[in-house]
């Protein structure tokens, strides 16, 4: 079985914006589905992290967010001189990449459950920790750190986020409650996440489908580094999570999270942060372009990588 | 059975829906006393928004005001989010009962 | 290629929610002949009501009518509901192709 | 137990719209159960077809849609003359009734669970393929074959529409997964499955009971014809189940699909094909009538035509 | 484990609110989620009586009735003598604490399942026969018997709003269906129920949250009267509970319905029938202040009150 | 702080939902440079249409444009969809900033 079958939701909803279909996921139901992903993905990682020290995770978890950081600052001068992209431009693109897709990630955990094969469980952590910082990189880069930028504002549309706080509200609530308290709530939860899942990705292949045209005005060069940089940062993450001792599975994941471009939490942030940067074109490559590559073919890529980084036999 | 009415600037905005807390903070500094909203989806110059998703969709503003108070809301507007928004603003000659309601 | 275009009246009217079913009543009564109602949220002399649950949302009703219906609805509205609801009304000159179906 | 448990729900709705409760059933609901019902009938279809050589189905297939075809055939004289209905109204009736409820197949498909009684799965199979022939058919009787149908337009509503477009791509996604790779989607669309018909058939019976009053207009005869149809499209598909060889349950579940009028799909391409027929007409006795009748009378009855046609005891 | 898990979505959400995060849940979901619970609590209560005779209920529940008449009765003199409330003010506060709450009720429920503690099913029929006395009582007191009362519009608006309908719908449905007929429905309606009980609360923290600004206007006297009417409540609701011989877990439940205070069907009476009362103070100090005290403190309070007059051991 | 206020058309048009497709496309053809769309619920001559579900919905569609293209679009609706469709419209004048931007 070459995909895993949430993927084909996703086709799925591509195809009937292809064919102009008046098939039209509610927005209610896109933003329900979204609070319902953050807040699982949030459950499961607290619960994970209840059965284990915190102190052990704080030196990965520092060289793991201090690695990533290094993705929006190569993509920066990339987009700037080889791209010709204006400044907002470029912040905004390589914030995108810099921060992390829930949805990537999420299907990358279930790509690996299908194939039975385990990750570290707190890599939950690390997708929380990833989120915000190149958000706040991508608006140093385009402002040159001169300019009035209403920090304020940006760090409150941030941290106070749909995203992070409900990954983080899910993350105390499963830490503070357990396996043992979370029980009750694993029927919604847990056994429900991947058909929540499946529809919203039929919601994104939706969207992609209708972002298509706007790539058009991205040219060439957005196109191939809508393909590359998921490569590069990638490999960087198999390399960082080998490492530091992850599993291949957890080494996969930690790929899957640097090779991921944000389309939740990162327009949102950018649009209040750096206006004058294009959402067509970030979106458009972030989740027209990266997001299905990630899908259709990223996520075994990146399990290759870590397993011949790791020298483990398919 | 007649009931006085006055006249008063009706000050419509459709923007996108991420302008809608900072919009709703400067509505209130310039002085309106209220505002009505209400989701909306639509085209433009900045193509279709078809509020498929958050960043896609739009809102619609209302607000009665004084003449006065329309002109510096609607050139606060231009000035701030024009550029870089999509955003249409008109503005109307409506009636209504109590006009003090919608004077600063 | 000309359409001729006679004039009439539009009423709109925000107010929570919980009146709809009255309202509707009421605007038959007094000689409407249709409405149309949107979901809203908004602010005013009665604090902000987000729409975040039933008893906090608005509606945006609007009537075509003549100049004389329109007296009696605002009159109506002002005496049956000003005083113990959110609420507010305005008025404003529309061109229409057929008047007829708007009066009552 | 006479009653299938979830046509409770729907005597509930009914019973809030004709008190003129405040009871409302969001509009968004109403999409999102409707997308969710048609993907789930999708994805059971394509699990069990993945079970059988599509080929063998083939020759059943093509007689199930040409005797089927007969129903709008039948439908449209008797209109037309015994009803006097205008040729717009008739054609687009026709069209309606010869279509099929894919909710009134679901409600079958739990009412034979409830018996413990098993039918072919392939029923799903037809079920897609009988919605649109009719519509088809409907249109061309409207038209008399001569005058400017919009047919792109007509025939893209119908096949990109909502409900082929998720019907189709459940039992594409389905047949490719296979039993096990859906398995992980089994609580969200074969588990909840019928809690989500009982919401449907909570709004349909809200629905229902608004569109009561419309009914007036319709008068006598189409009443008359609102039951008297889908008992002769029953028989018709008892008959035809039986002879095509299948269980008791397939034929009951045939004679369902031939009985139902559609509601989801019909309405929606008649208003853009055949605008000048009233809607109220149809929808108010599709779902008026013939949609409670099949509900609490009909789905027994096809059941013990299909018994009877069989020499089954009960 | 000193909180019921469900109980931190509330936090969670209350914490949003005052971060003033952009989280915002679709009033779509709000609704959606109030019907699912309003429906469960019925089919579960309408199971619970099938296996009981209906007869047997009869007297305890009119003790039970009559005894929750006095809270609204006790309760308006304070709001009116030491609170100088306004009459209706007084009377539409007295009615929100007259009548109950089902998600406190909900809460409790979940909290006594957490402690494999049961308590009897039919105290689901004790919710819906609370809900409604108090709302009449409160419009008695605030026309003072003479004015001119819409009385059959208010009426409608109690019986057929959605709140009974849907509680007295699911009562009966679940009674009719029994638990082997409504054993199909229980992976939604049972399996789910904690999880949608997380969401609302979630939802519930949200608004609470932006309301509390309005308890500056209530003042403290009604912060008082919003702490000690359902401690006072709840004390008559374990004495009722223990005289009428329910077990521990049935007093507590019934104490928490005494004590909690309707947000959902008495603001939407209310403002029908008593428009001229300030829905500020009412709400404000039921779902600000009441609610979150019932779920943090309430429920281990009146248990504890319980096992005490019962002389239970804890 | 003056800006600048132009004289515009408001075309507005409340009709059936199922419209929505075929109306954007005519909007495209004759003309119009954007719109504004927001469900909406109703009642009128095709009696009530209370949004419970698709058939019965509505959408309220706003156009800016100049008067000769509004004109266009009432006179194209009317021939092409009041006989069959549920459909209301009416037109105001509205000031805007831009009036270029909705000129065709
Ligand atoms: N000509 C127009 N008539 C009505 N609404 C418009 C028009 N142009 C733009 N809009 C609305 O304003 C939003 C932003 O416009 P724009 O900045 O031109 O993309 C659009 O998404 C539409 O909802
Ligand atoms: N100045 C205003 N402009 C636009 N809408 C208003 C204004 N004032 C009030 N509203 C709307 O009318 C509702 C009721 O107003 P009020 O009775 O003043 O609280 C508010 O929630 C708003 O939606
Ligand atoms: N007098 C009116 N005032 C406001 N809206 C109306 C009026 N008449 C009709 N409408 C709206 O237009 C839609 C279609 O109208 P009709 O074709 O008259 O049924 C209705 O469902 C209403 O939403
Ligand atoms: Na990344
Ligand atoms: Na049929
Ligand atoms: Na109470």
């Amino acid at each position: 079985m070459p995909f895993e079958p949430v993927i084909l939701f996703f086709l799925l909803g591509a195809a009937a914006g292809l064919l102009r279909s008046d098939l039209k996921i509610p927005g209610v139901l896109y933003e329900s589905l979204s609070i319902f992903l953050l807040l699982a993905i949030g459950l499961k990682g607290g619960v994970e992290l209840s059965r284990h020290p915190v102190a052990e995770l704080l030196g990965q978890a520092a060289a793991v967010v201090a690695v990533a950081a290094l993705i929006p600052l190569a993509a920066f001068p990339v987009l700037r001189r080889l791209g010709g992209l204006a400044r907002a431009d470029a912040a905004s693109i390589a914030a995108h990449y810099g921060s992390v897709s829930v949805v990537t990630f999420a299907v990358a955990g279930a790509w690996l459950a299908g194939r039975n094969e385990s990750a570290e469980g707190h890599l939950v952590v690390f997708l929380v920790l990833l989120e915000f910082p190149a958000l706040v990189i991508g608006v140093l880069l385009a402002r040159g750190g001169n300019a009035a930028t209403p920090w304020r504002r940006v760090l409150h549309e941030v941290f106070a986020g749909k995203s992070i706080l409900l990954l983080v509200g899910g993350l105390l609530i499963g830490w503070a409650a357990g396996a043992d308290g979370i029980r009750p709530l694993d029927r919604m939860f847990f056994d429900l996440f991947k058909g929540m899942l499946a529809f919203f990705l039929l919601e994104m292949g939706l969207v992609a489908a209708s972002r298509l045209g706007e790539l058009r005005r991205a040219g060439a060069f957005l196109l191939a580094f809508a393909v590359a940089m998921p490569v590069a940062a990638g490999a960087l993450g198999a390399l960082t999570g080998t490492l530091l001792g992850l599993s291949v599975g957890g080494a996969a994941l930690l790929a899957t999270l640097y090779a991921s471009a944000s389309y939740i939490a990162a327009p949102a942030a950018m649009r209040i942060a750096v206006p004058e940067a294009n959402p067509a074109l970030s979106i458009g490559t972030a989740l027209g372009i990266t997001f299905p590559f990630n899908l259709l073919l990223g996520i075994p890529l990146y399990h290759s990588l870590a397993r011949h980084l790791q020298g483990v036999p398919a | 059975m007649s009931v006085p009415i006055a006249r008063c600037t009706l000050l419509t905005v459709v923007c996108e829906a991420s302008l809608e807390d900072d919009l709703v903070a400067d509505l209130g500094t310039l002085g309106a006393t209220g505002y009505t909203i209400t989701d909306a989806r639509g085209s433009g110059a900045h193509g279709v928004r078809d509020a498929a998703w958050p960043p896609g969709a739009n809102i619609r503003v209302e607000v009665l005001c004084d003449g006065r108070t329309a002109e510096a809301i609607a050139h606060h507007l231009e000035e701030r989010y024009y550029a870089d928004y999509a955003m249409v603003l008109f503005t109307s000659d409506v009636g209504v009962l109590r006009p003090r309601k919608f004077a600063p």
